[in-house]
């Protein structure tokens, strides 16, 4: 071995190690879905007091579900597929949860700006949501959607075919307003016992 | 029985090949003067076993290949009128709904599993094993048998799956008709 | 002259980011290996400048390959493809990154891995690379925010074929030889073992 | 002998001292691995009492264990011949063995410690769904150890792959490929050995790249459970690596059936077209024959299968009618003196060539229904692995030892190992022909019969093996003789 080896071995294996281990979090994860998932579960995050409007035309906004739990998803009213099961799933889990707690509620926010109150209205009759604890709603303006897209960490990307693609995730809001916990991709709230 | 009709031929052949090894073995050590002979008319009779291996081996792959068990085309999908089983292997049990036929029908069971790798072992009421598929998670393979005797048949795991292997077994009954 | 073609390839590649990094399977297998490519170059007019103590220090090429296998690791961990996407800056590291940490070790350090070493290397990354695109084939979600599923079997798709097609050249190399298959037969074997063997093994 | 001159004396003592420590590792850690199996035998006759949660940890780590040795031993054969004619880096040798060390100690760990029992073939998702019953840091320590081991390997199989490049220009001309298709005089073809080493090179490269791919995917799953890929292609993936990986040590350790006899018939082994040819088969059969592991997979598509059934058959024939046959015409009235060396692989051979024909039967799909994952299968390959490729390195290991040892006892040891090993794996196979499962750690009262029958031939076979062990042990003390 020659001069100097050992020392530049370390180093890279330091440096690539490091390196590794912060992108994964700690070889935990390797999709920016998971590291996000990490860090949340770690620390909180506070959502900003975005005013929305639900399936009947009433404005509200996170604070008034002040010790509650909420379940969150991010729709659209046209999905053809993915948004369907995120309905099922909250439509069954609601049903089980209804005689056991009232403080659980759901919401789901729609992301496409070209949905209406019409449009809210009518998914959330396909699924027999009802306000107050099932919202189906928008927010105000395009300045809330973002905010609430980047707060939860939701990316929305066109799939082509004028639809779009996006997670499906389901998001835990904790009694004090702060995005607690993200559900594994795919994962169901009616899979879970209750 | 298949197992004995393979037992009794593999046994012949492995004795024979063991005799004729041992054979040579023994007359090894008296030296044999005139060599070359010997070897052109030993290669001479290889040729012959060459040409003998081929025609056993397309007879014997051209019989087995009419019997496969895999099944192209289910009942359900063929239209067919057959009875149909689903068997589902789990860490460590079987789930086998309905599990009562009779004598002379032919069940099709589409065997798949929970979480591991198991085998869907078919043994008849006299513990032999008369069929079997691999039961997989996230696959469902058909697996079509014709019940011939009446009595308790068996479904033991045939595929390693963890310390509980040996005790993943369930009965099925067949009446007579 | 050549030396700034490399800088334009680079300049270039900076600016056509957008259309390249749109698709998953151009950012893969067109995008990262050009920016791995543009260091490798960037190794031979640096070489007669490159550091005594490096050139020293790096035992067999050992430590620079491992900074390789590091710096690429790093940039093709979804998470890390995703945050190149989504922050003009991080993608200005990987454009750094890639060329300086990856493709100039690789050309430095290359020569001085030894045969084995190489054939150790191509035998690990190309079944590994068939490995990675079998998974993206498979995954039933995304693994990138940015990238719709269909681009994600594409890009699966395609490193399975540069691994094919990089499996099937280096077996061929390895099968047929260097010196042509059907004029040098083996008559000769003795001696050219003779003459492997006095280099001492 | 050219070549060897070509050698200096110095490395060849240290090569020599290589082998012998392959050797020394190879001897222990089988009977160790041995008294494992025969712990499972007694255990399933109901003669001893081991509990189920350890008879499965002892099934993984005699399953590791022989096959890791297995490979291990055929590599001493390959490389302690295969030197003769071509460069190789002892370096790399004694790497490799070093690697297996490491890795060796991780699997031990994973099993007595981790209690990792997820047979040796780690069949992808086990490893995750121990039941509770081992940790996820248990099974990781066991893969980790494989992969550690297929380093070594891999490193070996490639410098013995450059050494046959360097001299004979390519893997095709060093497999004789020129030759088997007449391109070339066969006279001129490369020797058993560098044909047999080749074949286990190309094999082995590839099966342990695939085995490195399928081991990897199973550590991600096994951290990261959100990462599942399709059970069939892990399938596939570990039986190829596992098939091949097995199978290649026997065609590494019959290179010394073609080394030892001539020394002792005083015929030189023939390389004629049709060894060639058949070597040329053997490797393109060996890497694609492993479909016959997955006959009871109906969700395979059918004609890998049927491709599967067939390549089993015709597998058989370079093994039946090229190294049997070149066996026994070599053998046949040449007035050689059986000593044990001689005779153990000269019983290798038979062993292999007997074990072919259970084989090629459960290679067949009508009976593989009926017989898979039976006891018929570790009959058969306990007739060809244990009567075949481990008579064959135990054989090598006796003619290293050479003459000067203590050898009374020798004899003795081989009549052993061959009675205790035929009633061993008959048991076997006539416990598989009565549909007794394989893998079971308790067994109905009907089958004891076989196990007792298989745990007497188990006691005799390590008997037998013991006294060739220790024998050559005792053979180390004197020094390493530089003439060979």
């Amino acid at each position: 071995m020659t001069r100097g080896f050992a020392p530049l071995l370390g180093l890279v294996l330091c440096v690539g190690v490091g390196a590794l281990a912060w992108a994964t979090e700690g070889f935990r994860v390797i999709t920016s879905e998971g590291a996000r998932q990490v860090s949340i579960a770690r620390h909180p995050i506070p959502i900003p007091n975005v005013r929305l409007i639900d399936q009947d035309g009433h404005t509200f906004s996170f604070g008034d579900y002040h010790g509650r739990t909420i379940f969150v998803d991010f729709i659209y009213t046209r999905c053809p597929k993915l948004c369907g099961e995120l309905g099922d799933d909250f439509r069954q889990a609601l049903s089980r949860s209804d005689a056991k707690n009232g403080h659980v509620a759901f919401l789901s926010i729609s992301f496409d700006r070209a949905d209406d109150r019409e449009a809210l209205q009518l998914y959330a009759d396909r699924y027999a949501a009802r306000a107050p604890r099932w919202r189906v709603a928008m927010p105000y303006d395009a300045r809330g959607l973002s905010m609430l897209l980047q707060t939860f960490g939701v990316t929305v990307i066109p799939d082509g075919m004028g639809g779009f693609v996006h997670d499906g995730t389901i998001y835990a809001v904790d009694e004090s307003g702060r995005v607690a916990r993200i559900l594994d991709p795919g994962a169901r709230i009616a899979a879970v016992p209750p | 029985m298949i197992q004995d009709v393979v037992w009794d031929i593999s046994i012949a052949l492995m004795g024979s090949l063991a005799a004729v090894f041992a054979g040579v073995a023994a007359g090894a050590e008296v030296p044999l003067t005139n060599y070359g002979p010997a070897i052109a008319s030993a290669y001479r009779l290889r040729i012959w076993l060459f040409a003998l291996a081929i025609v056993v081996l397309v007879g014997v792959n051209y019989r087995a290949l009419g019997a496969l068990p895999y099944i192209a085309n289910p009942a359900e999908q063929s239209g067919l009128a057959m009875k149909r089983a689903d068997a589902t292997g789990q860490q460590w049990s079987w789930t086998v709904q309905p599990n009562s036929f009779v004598v002379g029908q032919t069940v099709e069971f589409y065997v798949t599993s929970k979480d591991v790798n198991h085998g869907f072992g078919l043994y008849d009421p006299h513990m032999h094993l008369v069929a079997q598929t691999q039961a997989m998670p996230g696959f469902t393979n058909v697996l079509r048998y014709t019940f011939a005797q009446p009595g308790t048949y068996q479904v033991l795991c045939l595929e390693y799956c963890g310390l509980g292997h040996h005790i993943m077994n369930t009965q099925i009954n067949v009446a007579a008709r | 002259m050549t030396r700034g073609l490399v800088l334009v390839v680079w300049g270039i590649l900076w600016l056509v980011r957008t259309p390249l990094e749109s698709d998953m399977a151009l950012h893969m297998t067109v995008q990262l290996p050009l920016l791995i490519g543009i260091g490798y170059m960037l190794a031979t007019f640096l070489r007669p400048h490159e550091p005594r103590w490096f050139a020293r220090a790096d035992w067999f090429g050992i430590p620079g390959l491992l900074l390789v296998v590091f710096a690429t690791s790093f940039w093709m961990l979804p998470r890390m493809l995703d945050l190149a996407l989504s922050d003009p800056w991080i993608d200005l590291i990987k454009f750094a990154s890639l060329p300086l940490l990856a493709g100039l070790p690789l050309g430095l350090s290359w020569s001085r891995m030894p045969g084995l070493g190489r054939a150790f290397l191509w035998a690990n990354f190309i079944p590994k690379l068939a490995a990675i695109g079998g998974l993206y084939l498979a995954a039933p979600t995304r693994l990138c925010a940015y990238y719709r599923l269909d681009q994600q079997t594409t890009a699966g798709a395609a490193l399975i074929a540069v691994a094919v097609a990089l499996g099937l050249s280096w077996s061929a190399v390895l099968f047929i030889g260097s010196p042509p298959f059907w004029s040098k037969g083996g008559e000769n074997a003795v001696e050219r073992m003779r003459g492997a063997a006095s280099g001492g093994p | 002998m050219t070549s060897i001159e070509a050698i200096g004396s110095r490395s060849r003592i240290s090569a020599t001292a290589a082998v012998r420590a392959y050797l020394v590792v190879c001897g222990i850690v089988l009977l160790l691995m041995m008294l494992l199996g025969l712990t499972m035998r007694l255990a399933q006759a109901q003669w001893i009492d081991v509990e189920p949660n350890l008879f499965y940890v002892i099934m993984t780590m005699h399953g590791a264990g022989m096959v890791g040795i297995a490979g291990l031993g055929g590599a001493a054969v390959m490389w302690h011949f295969v030197r003769r004619y071509i460069p190789v880096s002892t370096g790399i040798f004694i790497a490799n063995l070093v690697f297996f060390l490491i890795g060796a100690v991780l699997i031990l760990g994973a099993g007595f410690i981790g209690g990792f029992a997820g047979a040796w073939t780690f069949l992808y998702p086990l490893p995750d769904h121990s039941g509770g019953l081992w940790s996820a840091n248990g099974a990781a320590a066991y893969m980790a150890g494989l992969l550690v081991i297929g380093v070594g390997f891999l490193l070996l199989h490639l410098d013995i792959a450059r050494g046959i490049i360097s001299v004979y220009g390519g893997l095709g001309s060093g497999l004789g490929v020129k030759q088997a298709f007449g391109f070339a005089p066969e006279k001129d073809g490369p020797p058993p050995a560098v044909a047999a080493s080749t074949m286990a090179a190309i094999s082995n490269i590839i099966g342990i790249v695939v085995g490195a791919v399928v081991l990897v995917l199973s550590l991600v799953n096994l951290y990261v459970p959100s990462f599942t890929f399709n059970t069939l292609v892990a399938k596939n993936l570990i039986y190829y690596f596992g098939h091949t990986f097995i199978n290649v040590t026997i065609y590494m350790a019959v290179i010394a059936v073609y080394e030892i006899l001539p020394v002792y018939t005083h015929r030189a082994w023939k390389t004629n077209r049709a060894f060639y040819l058949a070597w040329v088969l053997s490797t393109l059969m060996v890497l694609t024959v492993y479909p016959h592991h997955l006959l009871m997979d109906f969700a395979m598509p059918t004609w890998i299968l049927v491709a599967g059934q067939i390549i089993s058959w015709l597998s058989g024939l370079p093994v039946l009618l090229v190294t049997a046959f070149g066996t026994l015409t070599n053998v046949y009235r040449s007035g050689l003196k059986w000593d044990a060396a001689a005779g153990l692989v000269f019983i290798g051979v038979a062993g292999w060539a007997i074990g072919v024909i259970p084989a090629i039967a459960d290679g067949t799909i009508p009976v593989n229904s009926v017989m898979h994952n039976t006891q018929w299968v570790p009959g058969h390959f306990h007739t060809y692995l244990l009567l075949g490729m481990m008579a064959m390195m135990l054989g090598f290991m006796t003619y290293l030892a050479g003459p000067k040892s203590p050898s009374r006892l020798a004899p003795l040891g081989v009549w052993l190992y061959l009675i205790g090993g035929t009633i061993f794996v008959l048991a076997f196979l006539a416990a598989g022909s009565a549909s007794v499962p394989r893998r079971y750690a308790v067994h109905l009262p009907a089958w004891l019969p076989y196990d007792r029958a298989g745990s007497i031939g188990a006691s005799l076979v390590v008997a037998g093996a013991l006294i060739l062990i220790v024998r050559f042990l005792v053979s180390l003390r004197s020094p390493i003789d530089a003439t060979p």
